[in-house]
């Protein structure tokens, strides 16, 4: 067993990845340095025709890729900003992922689109905070947001290999996290398939990205009272619906903690989706971002916007308690 | 065939299949109308003269006149506007997301400007492939003042890929003109981005292919991108609503004397009669055939219209919770 | 009391507006003609300083009106396709939106986004046929939907006075519908505030847009068998949930129609807060296009995606005979 | 003062500000670091020399000097950086958002080249006022890859607009050169849209002054936009997390051959010793109190933490369902 950061995970993905296909190459703004360290060393290995700078024209880039796609290649890119993905979301939503259908099954555009810190990095303020995954599920892009080393790996390598466009979102509360991993056993997981990181039987707890680990520590602390379990879906987008039925089967109850808008976010459609489809005892809640949120610039406004442990604890007490 | 009785037959067969296509969308057996290409058809001849099968084409909301000079089946395409199963996209895309990958077209497309990144980054493919393939994108006037088209010049002349930017002066963008939209000159913008840039009459398919060539050449030797502006007037309107809600914003006089020039005419007379009625009756016979085999063609099952949404054959959740028993 | 058709209903508003306050300018392409019918005649009335017919530059001149609102001016923007709405969403959610809390209150933004012929107009295929609204409620811009002439011109109105960007979608399903209004008693309708067009008991059913008819013909359909309450948000973000929770308070029951993709989408916003908030006595149902729909171009292809009204009959049916 | 005066205690106001805001983030006093002014203080201060209170300017996230030299109040600017409420803006915007629209500043931004459009806008406001005002957009070489900037120059000699878009050129975008960021130059892209465009030394503040001052009348006179490169170089880090992070992309001759100029010293030599030396202690004592004061100010309560994220004080929902019970 190894001790491997998340953001190595995603650096070792990578590099394993343009290993291993010719076919994969990665643009995006100073990757040749590497400033994010997801890139590191891969444009000495395989040089410009593989590993590309590119200027701030993120619009270009990214059809650009789309166009190489469709040429053959799989591009991955790397954006430094959760919103650019905005800037270039007619490039994503309304051509890339729109090719397949409109041309009947013609072409196909494999293209990763990551960002390796998305979400709040405190200070950073209002334009480069966002958590935009709800959008990309809502338009039909496929969405991963890993939560843990091995998942960053194997999701990562999984988006790459992927024959459609894939957006990864790796937030910065969780490029740090570490774990112990048998690297020889790292593979590809598949997308569409939740993981339960802790078996619980009273309250079923939906976290996304790094709030898998706020779940696991208020289940740890609630452990004596309320038996939590802890679901990652994983991908946001296809989402393990059967995965979640099965844990609220047991549970019945349901609580979810995402750091996105709460209107028209992924913690809604998963509110939806259980009060449709699943037998809920009680009703079920969510601890997001307020709706409409702008992460203010001050680190005590940055953290009153984002959903906390404390609050988790709460709706899962509260959730616990109810009843109809 | 001689080049200039191909460049002929391919005008000769937009020209015509457009003039059928409207009628069907008077009709109504085409819905959503058309962008006719009438009086533009050199542009589209001239340049896929100079491109091989391999090449690779973008085109526009205007764009069954590349992708026919390119080389699809005019009969299949028909089917396509027609909405059949039998369409170049299974009746998906229709007139403005027709494509044919098998030829190199990578598609109409309905955002203006949105093909130059996607033939850019479709010829970067090509150099890093090491093939000498060469990527064109067709665009109007309209698009020379949309930003990602812009980004696209940079990214081509500084990493100087086998890309041709083929800008279609018609004089306007729907309804506004080049004069209210475009600040300095077409070519100007090219250039600053050090794109060799041209303009060429656009309505002689003979002018259009000579430029086209030279640039062709360039890009397969590794000369970087280029830039040819053709000028041409759009003889109809801008889309088939107009024929109902008559928008003026063309004088009557204009409208004439930009008709007057018929890119047909202009390469017709450089061919003998016999040869140029011989054409235009094949090319009338292919149409006959094309709209009898879009007519004929059957539609697509709505039980699939969502397929091939996703190229992994993921399918989502349909609209109506089917699966809610299934999960609950 | 007159006809009005919604389309005129939405000319009228711009121009009562215009003709109102001087700070009232309308930018966008082929409005001088006035293609779509909007803009009719303000180019002759105005003059080009208020009427700017734009270069199709949409980044641009969507923060471009962005820095005259920041100047005082009121512009409103008619874009030509809803998915031109992703082009520029930047420059909406990233820039506009933001501009009042990340200045601390300093500066306000009060444009106008409007698409006249959102959703499907049979026949324009894949990128022509979005209906993108739950993107702007996710990301928090105000979001408009009206459903009825003296709606489209009481929202249009508060719309362009509203102090914050506000976005508003006029359904192609919509245009044509058409109302006996008093025209003396048309005014400014608010934002957040619905709208029950039919009372009933039984269930509850929101309709989104110019699927308000829809819904109408299903309440008459069913009317024997079950009474069905109609209510339409007309603005979606901010919703009026107060609104909702008084109809669902009588009917226990709840179905939403939305031609928009199902996941994350406004549809399952609602379920969702009723799931949490609401006493539903039985399973909510909605009837939206499919997950990550693009819609294609072949008409019975463009039908089958959209929500259609025998579905919503068939949904009302099973929610009111289900049972938990 | 005399304006060789005003330009030379602008930058040392500037630098000194961004020396004591590096002491403030290496001090854990500034959270998310900030992108350091250091060396090209004399853009700033020329520009804005040439402005009246009521113009506007956009700027980036590299603001500070921009905003500076516009007139906000360094001691409320450092408050604001600090995360304070007494700042500029509450402490809700921080370094990347600073803004005091009562000076006409618009706004740091933190996505690049956006503000181009937004200065554009301002200027079209003011002429369809029929006031005299002009509007500036600072941006680095960076953005004139941005296709919304590009757009943005068309609009502005479109419609002759009253803007002066300023390119600080400091030879980078973060670790790209410009060689390998720009193909042509960046004159050639305002030019091509039919912008005067000139480059100057952007280490001379008298030099941008001079080259501020003809836009700004030009503008002021009805004249349209103009378009200034000022080269200069960037004397520390793109931005301070590379204090730590250090990374590889310029060479250590490069870096001291560059900050061989400084805007300061060539600007500072222009006076006499005593003036400079009593600009320099007036600059530390009012930056001791901005210090002060900054750390001083009250943090903002987090029960305000969306205060104004609606104009009309709309309230959302907040992100736990407290409101809940009151529906239900
Ligand atoms: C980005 C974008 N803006 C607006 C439209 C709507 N629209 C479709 S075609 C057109 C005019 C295009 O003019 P031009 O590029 O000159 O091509 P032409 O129609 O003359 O062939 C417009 C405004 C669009 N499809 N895409
Ligand atoms: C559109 C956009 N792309 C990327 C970034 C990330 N980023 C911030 S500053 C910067 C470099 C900007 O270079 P330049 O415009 O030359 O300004 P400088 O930093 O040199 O002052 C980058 C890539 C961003 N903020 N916005
Ligand atoms: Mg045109
Ligand atoms: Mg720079």
């Amino acid at each position: 067993m190894a001790r491997l950061s998340y953001l190595k995970a995603l650096q070792r993905a990578l590099a394993d990845e343009m290993a291993r296909d010719s076919s994969v190459c990665v643009l995006g703004e100073d990757i040749g340095v590497g400033v994010n360290n997801v890139t590191t060393g891969l444009l000495a290995k395989h040089g410009p025709l593989r590993v590309v700078d590119t200027p701030l024209s993120e619009q270009a880039f990214t059809s650009f890729a789309t166009g190489a796609a469709l040429a053959g290649q799989r591009p991955v890119i790397e954006f430094q900003i959760p919103s650019l993905l905005f800037l270039v979301f007619e490039q994503i939503a309304n051509q890339a992922h729109k090719f397949s259908l409109m041309t009947g099954g013609q072409a196909k555009v494999p293209v990763t689109y990551f960002v390796p810190g998305s979400g709040s990095r405190s200070g950073w303020a209002g334009q480069h905070s966002d958590h935009p995954y709800g959008l990309f599920a809502h338009v039909g892009v496929k969405t991963v947001v890993p939560a843990t080393p091995e998942d960053a790996y194997g999701l990562f390598l999984t988006a790459i290999r992927d024959d459609d466009p894939v957006v990864l979102f790796a937030p910065a509360g969780s490029l740090g996290v570490r774990g112990d991993v048998d690297l020889a056993a790292l593979g590809p997981v598949p997308l569409g398939v939740g993981r339960v990181h802790r078996e619980g039987t009273d309250v079923t707890v939906v976290a996304v990205g790094h709030l898998v680990q706020a779940a696991l520590a208020v289940a740890e602390q609630l452990a004596d009272q309320i038996s939590v379990e802890v679901f990652d879906p994983r991908t946001l987008y296809p989402f393990d619906w059967d995965g979640l039925a099965a844990s609220v089967a047991k549970t019945g109850r349901l609580v979810v903690i995402d750091d996105s808008n709460r209107m028209c976010g992924i913690a809604g459609e998963i509110l939806a989706t259980a009060a449709e489809q699943m037998r809920l005892t009680v009703p079920p809640k969510r601890v997001t971002r307020p709706d409409g949120a702008v992460l203010p610039f001050a680190r005590e406004l940055d953290l009153a916007v984002q959903p906390q442990q404390d609050q988790l604890l709460t709706a899962v007490q509260e959730v616990y308690k109810s009843s109809r | 065939m001689s080049v200039g009785e191909g460049l002929y037959r391919t005008m000769r067969l937009i020209r015509r299949f457009e003039e059928r296509a409207i009628e069907l969308v008077h009709a109504g057996e085409i819905i959503g109308g058309i962008h006719p290409y009438i009086g533009q058809e050199a542009i589209a001849a001239g340049v896929c003269a100079a491109l091989r099968d391999d090449d690779v084409i973008t085109s526009t909301h205007r764009g069954h006149g590349h992708v026919l000079a390119k080389g699809a089946d005019p009969v299949r395409m028909l089917a396509e506007l027609t909405g059949r199963s039998t369409g170049l996209n299974g009746g998906r895309g229709g007139s403005m997301h027709a494509a044919d990958f098998g030829k190199g077209i990578y598609g109409a497309n309905g955002i203006v400007g949105a093909g130059g990144a996607i033939a850019t980054g479709a010829a970067w493919a090509a150099v890093k492939e090491g093939s000498d393939r060469v990527a064109v994108s067709f665009f109007g006037d309209g698009a020379v003042n949309q930003g990602v088209l812009l980004e696209t010049f940079n990214l081509a002349a500084l990493w100087r890929l086998p890309v041709l930017f083929v800008c279609e002066n018609n004089g306007y963008a729907t309804t506004l003109t080049v004069a209210q939209a475009v600040a300095g000159s077409i070519t100007a913008r090219a250039e600053a981005f050090g794109i060799p840039a041209v303009s060429v009459d656009g309505a002689d398919a003979a002018a259009v292919l000579n430029a086209a060539r030279d640039a062709v050449a360039r890009g397969r030797a590794g000369g970087g991108p280029s830039f040819i502006e053709a000028t041409a007037y759009r003889f109809d309107a801008h889309h088939t609503w107009e024929h109902k809600a008559r928008v003026r914003y063309r004088a009557d006089e204009e409208v004439a004397a930009g008709r007057s020039r018929d890119p047909l005419d202009i390469q017709g007379v450089r061919l003998d009669a016999d040869t140029r009625a011989g054409i235009d009756a094949d090319v009338e016979a292919l149409l006959a055939e094309a709209v009898a085999f879009a007519l004929d063609s059957p539609r697509p099952d709505p039980a699939g219209a969502l397929d091939h949404l996703y190229a992994t054959g993921l399918r989502g959740r349909d609209g109506v919770g089917l699966l809610d028993t299934a999960v609950r």
